[in-house]
């Protein structure tokens, strides 16, 4: 097994096989690597909300299995749950991915210990947002909900009764339901940085629906696949071409959509910038939950952004805003985490990537996509040829 | 494989270093507990000040700030009259913290801060108001300007105070033992006086002989007298001064550590032989069937493989080439004492030392890669340094001027002067005179030897700047050799080999073409170029023209920014010998002002951490210059460790601390914000 | 290592946000968000992400002492005799409030909700100031009157009236500070209320009742509505004040005023607060330390350690909110329950009444009886009933002082809590006339004494001086003060 | 000091205000070589001085504008003179942030300025001066600047 193999996997146990998505590889590889000791811990998503589930941390490989099934969950902050060190495993979206490793950068995570399995994303919906569009638009009653997909531009809920109801995204974003805005202009599909990629994209024939596509992408990721497989929990196949060619077209679709969401999201200002901030900031109430979520922000309570500046300052705009701005300049992932959690509604991801952007691509950074030093963290720019 | 070696060494010498060193670490600030108490003192600095702007109205608006319990005006504040009230003021007052508003800190802090100190104020609680060049001095027409100014910046001045935290000086102790790197004249003489004033010296050297450039040199200027024959004394004196330690053939890797307490690398090359055992017969250099340029003649001439660097070398020793060895063993036969060791390998030492003198000298400038005027095109341009050796008795040609090309004796030889130097294609500086009086000194040298010689010196000025320069200037003139004012502009090869040099006189205003026999230039003085390295290694900045920056050009021209560690000699920049030799005295001065005392002082404004604030994400670590910070202890009980000692307060860690864990002692963010903050008011006073 | 998770919501007022709390092995407790939560789809104020930082646990003491739990109870048992009073103004579960009402009963007592206005207003009218209309319909209002500011008092409402100006809604607001969403800010002479801002049947009306509020305002408030067919919401600051007070007999109960009164006459020898810190709640706290201290017995069930535990001869330490099980309705009238599942408080009153150990889900059925449900549903509003009322002849009385300091009210207020609310607002001129420096705190002074805080130049109604949090030298929710520098 | 006065500049002519920090080994020398040579300035600038370059922190400078700086100079040694190594190279890459920062955010570009100065360069810090107080009059007050300060 080496570096850049690509393989299509399946858990062996067929309990985790029928409930697990596509096969169930991922829940029996975690299940292994806690069972083998390769980790003490695993994150996994526990389902608390017919559409919610959070990220938990356990060292019960039944509470792994119990897990099985894909499930929409917030970008998952490891430091927050666990130690520096923490021998873990956790399945990642992209950005979940991208946050950790931005974590390992600024040492909350230490990056050798921490095995982060990638999942292929499509975007993912806000649970209450997602119920009110059942109502509203689907006409359905969100207990009744069995499962969803999407294919096709299609988003797709099974109900209970087996019925399958269908609707194109495009339509159900334009009436401002769909994916969290954040997702819809999010390029990166397959967690190429991720130790690990896995998804349902490119198993074809027979397989369909009951294997998962890997791609190994690190030396970690050969060794939580080979543990899978040594403890008998997966079996794998080599990805045939075709396989691969259909995975490659699907990630390049969902880009081609991803950047059409961007230019009509992140459309160049009209009119007087400051004036669009201070109105976009004016109802911040500074509860500071924007910050509290940030996944690359490693400051605790106390920050450079929340000591120095107060509710009492007499300012047009905060202070604490303008310092979060310059901080995330180069580190900003776009989550969407802000946004999902400020009370007063402020598109605060969509803020910080109009002020992240131009910065990223001025330094060909893009944050999470491998080890590379921060530029702020940087000690010389003249090397660039200042 | 070595590398590994040196990198496992440096932790060896890392890791205990930073744990000894608690007594930095526990330096601590005394909590403000009262209440701030502030005396404002303006000072009219005569009419610099008070005849520009309303000081009294500065100091009675001072007065309505809050904590503000005293103002005055004073005539000159700095004068002992000044200082007196400030003192009366503050037991008067009952006052801990202090302002004034004069002139600048970068002259008047130390006065004042003494001020206070002497009268119970803690100096760091002192704040300087600029109000002389920042005000009435640059807005003299401007009487409501600058007053109201000066208003703004007192306000700012008292924000600041009030927030100022008394801080104390703490000291660290000071290891005897001395490094000097680099053994030529400056070095030398620095190792002497360290050696004669009683302390142990290394003394490192990366050639295998001490000695330097000016063992190369046939006479020295301006008194001509033979180079080696004043200086082959002086290394000796150094070989048997009990105190020097010399390690030729070896070279500093790697320095940690801070003033007093500084761990030193040392790479000791192998000669491939014992020298406890080589007793410099140089029997092996006879047998040796290799022969190579020789360095030590400009590669005029030849050496062996193994060799004896040149007659008068101490350590009296051979080396091996080893890159160039055969491995024909013919050495170890006919060394009777048995002293070839074709196995040594590489051995890194580390050494404990107090002081460092950093005196790794210059080299001459290169002509070859630019082809300066024809140089390496044409057999007949030689440089200074090579017509040193073609000069001297001990040379490759025993003392017989030749030309290149065809051996024969010159007649008519022409130097061109600011080779290198004085130059925008090259370097801009002038190299000190130093090679103005090379050339003028070798033409009367080879006039002397030869009478029937010509001589042409091409200069664009004469610098004959120290004592005796300008009367061997005169000499030369007097024994006929002649100066052209001009910067050459062509040189051409006639096929004899004969060099025309075409240079505009600018004395005459006419173009002249001088056919030559022989061409020397006048190359200048460039940094040495293993400086770069040992900059990093010290963490010493260098200037624009690549030599070391010394702390202050004017008052402190040994110190540099760098605590504990000294600069001799023309790593500094072009300097003759009897400049280098002062210079390598001086820092020996310098230094034993911390040897003596046996303790040196660390300054207040250093970096602190907040250990509850820290989430160890170690963004200091890399950007600190000097390796103040260090992530220490393994998962849950990770932090950071400051190591105050290594600070030297620029404060950059705390701008790229993202928590405002770490802090700059007396420059903390809220001390400088509270400064910001007081830029502007609302409505009237 | 593993985690607890609570789905639970945040005491912080009566919106009762929906939020999950993780319990870690070691004890320690982080908040998470619930996105799936109706009331708030997961969003917080500061006060409940800071909540694990100023939650504190209570802990079971007799005299100062600490003690077990069933000591602390079995002292509450001896301590509480007839003619003794009782409080909870409603930061715990209907069924606890309940439990202590029996427990009140059976000393032929009731348990005060220490809501003046509903003291003094007619029965018929508590329907209305309890319950008030779905957030949703909040946002699909034409025309919305903020007689609170939302951003101070009531953060998760801004969101739902931003969302009503998107839907067309023009937004009123009546109060000391101007409110950045309104489209107008007034101040009104209560009598001309139905003139100035014209309101129909499409209108909401937002305004509080705390512990402090004039009657007389409140009156004048459902006035306007009965006028006008408007929708009217008194949001409260404690987040079941509304269950409480549904689960409540009216009959008897006394404002928190006159229970101090009746302290100080002597009256009222015995105290019972459950999750009610009179310190905290009223503004005059010298006046309410001073009379607590002639109580003979202060007894004090509480999951909070607070200023009047440090005060209580007996504190009955019960388990935090999110681990309490049983219902809380917010000021909607929506019922929410938590994944909690502990009873302390059910279980000492259990003790104390000599009931059975399973008096929860007796309680518990009680209070769903009297929501007029069988099953919680958090995503179901009960319906409510609201009878008429007759028109009321109200006066409110009107501060009439040059410069008053004003409560602003809030989360962190009402729970004694000093986080970034330790500053207080006025308007620019007041700033320069009394020429005061810029960054450097203000001198209030008021007859019982002074303080130096942090000020904050802002859009608030000329002579007034808002505070955000409680200060010593206050004699009541506005207090007469000159300012200085 | 009447006749001072006289020549004084009009009052009624806007002055702005601008915040400057300077580092201590050059720029904040070169203030005190441009007070030497009695170089004239306008009487905008108030200095703050910083032991480095590299301290200038981000936040320093985003305060000053929300305190109403109608423009914010920064001033270290030049490259490659800097007394600690290399914090000037650090601070050019706070100011590369900066810079886009205040662009996006709407600001002018003309109200924030790196410059560096050495302690040499008194003529030049007066030119700086005055040059970036044309620029900023031109630009006219500071959007940010909070309602009622002077």
């Amino acid at each position: 097994m080496d570096i850049g193999d690509c393989y299509v996997g399946w858990a062996t146990d067929e309990d985790i096989r029928t409930r697990g998505a596509s096969g169930g590889l991922v829940t029996a590889m975690l299940a292994a690597a806690l069972e083998k000791g390769l980790v003490e811990a695993v994150v996994v998503l526990k389902k608390l909300g017919e559409f919610e589930a959070v990220p938990i941390v356990t060292s019960d490989p039944e509470e792994v299995k119990a897990a099985a099934g894909s499930m929409h969950s917030v970008p998952i902050v490891l430091s927050r749950y666990l130690d520096y060190g923490t021998k873990v495993a956790l399945p990642a979206k992209p950005c979940d991915a991208r946050a950790t490793i931005e974590q390992a950068k600024r040492q909350q995570v230490d990056i050798d210990t921490t095995y982060i399995v990638g999942l292929n994303c499509g975007g993912t919906m806000h649970p209450a947002v997602t119920r009110k569009m059942l109502e509203t638009v689907y006409k359905l009653d969100p207990e009744e909900i069995a499962g969803e997909e999407i294919d096709k531009g299609k988003l797709i809920f099974e109900t209970k009764d087996g019925e399958e109801h269908a609707i194109k995204i495009d339509e159900l974003e334009e009436e401002g339901y769909g994916r969290r805005e954040s997702c819809q202009y999010c390029a990166v599909n397959i967690p190429t940085m991720a130790d690990i990629a896995c998804g349902n994209w490119g198993v074809v024939g027979d397989l369909a629906g009951k294997g998962t596509f890997v791609e190994i992408n690190t030396e970690k990721g050969i060794k939580i696949l080979q543990n899978a497989i040594d403890a008998g929990a997966v079996e794998i196949t080599p990805a045939d071409d075709k396989g691969k060619a259909i995975r490659a077209k699907v990630d390049g679709a969902m880009m081609k959509v991803a950047a059409a969401a961007d230019e009509k999201y992140l459309a160049p200002i009209e009119g007087s910038h400051l004036d669009y901030y201070m109105n976009a900031l004016a109802d911040c109430i500074n509860c500071g939950a924007c910050k509290a979520v940030c996944p690359v922000c490693a400051c605790g309570e106390g920050a450079k952004c929340t000591e120095f500046s107060s509710a009492a300052d007499t300012y047009k705009m905060s202070l604490f805003h303008l310092v979060r701005f310059v901080h995330l300049m180069d580190s900003c992932i776009g989550c969407g985490q802000c946004t999902d959690v400020c009370p007063v509604d402020i598109s605060l991801t969509h803020i910080y990537q109009r002020f992240a952007r131009p910065m990223q691509e001025e330094f060909e950074y893009k944050p999470g996509m491998d080890m590379t030093t921060p530029p702020f963290f940087g000690v010389d720019l003249l090397e660039e040829g200042e | 494989m070595a590398e590994h070696d040196l990198y496992h060494l440096k932790k060896l010498i890392t890791t205990p270093l930073y744990e000894n060193y608690n007594l930095v670490n526990e330096r601590r600030t005394i909590m403000e507990s009262e209440e701030p108490r502030i005396g404002v003192f303006v000072c009219e600095c005569g009419v610099n000040i008070g005849g520009y702007l309303d000081t009294q109205a500065v100091a009675d608006y001072a007065l309505t700030l809050p904590n503000v319990v005293h103002t005055k005006v004073n005539k000159f504040t700095c004068a002992d009259s000044g200082q007196a009230e400030i003192q009366a003021g503050i037991k008067e007052h009952n006052l801990n913290r202090v302002v004034v508003a004069s002139c600048t800190p970068r002259t008047h802090e130390p006065t004042f801060r003494a001020c206070c100190k002497e009268a119970g104020v803690n100096p760091y609680q002192f704040e300087f108001v600029n109000i002389r060049d920042q005000c009435s001095w640059i807005h003299m027409w401007d009487w409501e300007g600058a007053t109201a100014k000066a208003k703004d910046l007192v306000r700012m001045g008292v924000a600041r105070s009030r927030l100022l935290e008394p801080l104390e000086e703490s000291s660290v102790p000071v290891d005897q033992n001395v490094l000097v790197i680099g053994a030529g004249v400056a070095g030398m003489q620095a190792a002497i006086d360290f050696g004669d004033m009683g302390y142990n010296v290394y003394l490192v050297e990366k050639e295998p002989s001490i000695g330097g450039r000016m063992a190369r040199f046939d006479k020295v200027f301006p008194t001509n007298d033979c180079s080696i024959c004043i200086l082959g004394p002086k290394m000796v004196e150094v070989a048997r001064n009990k105190n020097i330690n010399i390690m030729s053939y070896s070279e500093v890797t790697d320095v940690d550590g801070f003033v007093g307490n500084f761990e030193v690398t040392v790479l000791h090359k192998p000669r491939y032989l014992d020298t406890d055992i080589c007793t410099g017969c140089g029997a092996c250099q006879e047998v040796c069937p290799v022969e190579l340029p020789s360095e030590f003649n400009e590669n005029f001439g030849i050496r062996k493989a193994i060799y004896i660097p040149f007659p008068q070398a101490v350590p009296m020793r051979a080396v091996l080439d080893k890159d160039n060895c055969i491995g024909c063993k013919a050495c170890e036969k006919a060394c009777e004492a048995g002293a070839i060791r074709y196995d040594q390998e590489p051995i890194y030492e580390k050494l404990k030392v107090g002081v460092i003198t950093v005196a790794v000298g210059m080299d001459a400038f290169d002509p070859l890669p630019h082809n300066n005027y024809g140089y390496g095109l044409y057999d007949n341009v030689i440089t200074t340094m090579e017509f040193e050796r073609l000069l001297n008795a001990a040379g490759p040609t025993g003392g017989h001027v030749v030309r290149p090309s065809d051996a024969v004796e010159p007649i008519t030889v022409g130097f061109i002067n600011c080779v290198g130097s004085r130059d925008v294609n090259e370097n801009i500086y002038c190299s000190g005179g130093v090679c103005c009086m090379f050339s003028i000194k070798n033409a009367q040298l080879l006039k002397e030897k030869r009478p029937e010689t010509n001589h042409y010196i091409f200069y664009m000025d004469i610098r004959s700047t120290m004592r005796g320069f300008e009367e061997a200037y005169n000499r030369a003139r007097d024994l006929g050799v002649k100066f052209i004012r001009g910067k050459p502009v062509e040189i051409t090869e006639k096929e004899n080999g004969n060099i025309i040099v075409r240079v505009e006189d600018t004395l005459k205003g006419e173009i002249a073409n001088v056919e030559l026999d022989l061409l020397v230039l006048g190359t200048g003085l460039v940094p040495n170029e293993g400086i770069s390295e040992m900059g990093s290694i010290l963490k010493l900045p260098r200037s624009a023209d690549g030599f070391l920056t010394e702390l202050h050009p004017k008052l402190a021209p040994v110190d540099t920014t760098t605590d504990g560690v000294f600069v001799a000699g023309c790593a500094a920049g072009p300097r003759d010998i009897a400049y280098a030799t002062a210079h390598g005295s001086a820092t020996a001065g310098r230094a034993t002002r911390l040897l003596s005392v046996g303790s040196a002082p660390i300054m207040g404004i250093t970096a602190r951490i907040d250990e509850d604030k820290c989430v160890v994400c170690g963004v200091c670590v890399d950007k600190c210059p000097y390796g103040v910070f260090e992530i220490v202890g393994t998962n849950g009980d990770r932090r950071i460790n400051v190591v105050e000692a290594l600070c030297k307060g620029c404060g950059t860690c705390v701008t790229a601390c993202p928590t405002g864990a770490l802090e700059q002692s007396h420059f903390k963010n809220d001390q400088v914000l509270a400064q910001v903050r007081n830029v502007f008011q609302y409505g009237g006073e | 290592m593993n985690e607890n998770i609570f789905t639970t919501v945040c005491p912080g007022c009566s919106i009762a946000c929906g939020m999950y709390v993780r319990e870690k092995d070691d004890g320690t407790i982080d908040i998470d968000w619930r996105k799936d939560a109706v009331v708030n789809a997961g969003k917080l104020c500061r006060f409940g992400v800071r909540l694990s930082a100023n939650l504190k646990n209570a802990t079971s003491r007799v005299d100062g002492n600490e003690v077990e739990f069933s000591d602390a109870v079995t002292a509450a048992g001896k301590a509480i005799g007839d003619g003794a009073a009782f409080v909870s103004v409603g930061n715990t579960t209907c069924e606890e409030h309940l439990a202590l009402m029996k427990l009140a009963e059976s000393k032929g007592a009731v348990v005060n909700t220490g809501m003046g206005a509903f003291a003094s207003i007619p029965a018929e009218c508590h329907p209305t100031m309890g319950v008030g209309v779905p957030l949703d319909a909040i946002e699909s209002a034409k025309k919305i009157v903020l007689f609170i500011d939302p951003y101070e008092q009531y953060p998760l409402l801004v969101r739902r009236i931003l969302a009503a100006k998107k839907n067309g809604a023009t937004v009123t607001a009546v109060g000391w500070k101007a409110v950045s969403l309104a489209d107008e800010n007034k101040t009104i002479d209560p009598a001309n209320y139905g003139s100035e801002l014209a309101l129909d049947s499409d209108s909401v009306i937002i305004a509080e009742i705390n512990p402090s509020t004039d009657p007389d305002r409140v009156m004048v408030l459902l006035n306007l509505a009965k006028a006008t067919g408007a929708a009217i919401m008194f949001m409260k600051p404690f987040v079941n004040a509304v269950g409480c007070d549904l689960a409540s007999k009216k009959t008897e109960q006394k404002s928190l005023d006159q229970i101090i009164a009746e302290i100080n006459d002597g009256k009222i020898k015995t105290l019972v607060c459950l999750d009610s810190d009179l310190i905290e709640i009223m503004p005059d706290e010298t006046a309410v330390r001073e009379a607590l201290g002639k109580l003979d017995n202060l007894i004090v069930i509480t999951s909070r350690a607070s200023a009047i535990t440090d005060v209580a001869k007996i504190v009955v330490a019960t388990e935090p909110l999110y681990k309490k099980a049983g219902t809380v309705v917010n000021a909607e009238g929506r019922v929410l329950v938590g994944s909690g599942d502990g009873t302390d408080g059910i279980d000492a009153v259990g003790t104390l009444i000599g009931q059975p150990a399973d008096l929860f889900t007796e309680l518990n059925s009680a209070v769903l009886a009297t929501l007029g449900i069988d099953v919680v549903d958090e995503r179901v509003v009960p319906a409510y009933e609201k009878p008429e009322y007759g028109a009321m002849d109200a006066n409110p009385t009107a501060d009439a002082v040059e410069t008053a300091l004003v409560y602003a009210g809030g989360p962190f207020f009402w729970n004694g809590i000093v986080d970034d609310n330790d500053f207080v607002e006025m308007n620019l001129d007041m700033v320069t006339a009394n020429s005061l420096l810029k960054g450097i705190p203000v001198k209030i002074t008021s007859d019982k004494g002074e303080v130096v805080i942090k000020y904050k130049v802002s859009d608030v109604a000329p002579g007034v001086v808002l505070s955000n949090v409680k200060l010593p030298m206050t004699t009541g929710m506005a207090t007469s003060v000159t300012v200085s520098r | 000091m009447a006749e001072a006065t006289a020549t004084g500049t009009t009052s009624e002519e806007w002055q702005p205000k601008i915040v400057m920090f300077c580092c201590n080994w050059c720029s904040y020398g070169g203030a005190d070589s441009a007070g030497m040579g009695r170089f004239q300035q306008p009487p905008t600038v108030r200095v703050i001085r910083v032991m480095c370059s590299g301290r200038m922190d981000p936040m320093f400078i985003l305060n000053a504008f929300l305190e109403g700086a109608d423009g914010v100079l920064f001033s270290g040694c030049h490259i490659g003179d800097c007394h600690y190594v290399n914090g000037n190279y650090k601070a050019t890459i706070k100011y590369k942030f900066l810079k886009a920062m205040v662009n996006e955010l709407g600001l002018e570009d003309e109200r924030l300025k790196l410059d560096w100065i050495s302690a040499s360069e008194g003529e030049r810090y007066a030119n700086v001066v005055t040059e970036f107080t044309e620029q900023i009059k031109k630009v006219g007050p500071s959007p940010l600047k909070p309602e009622g300060v002077v």
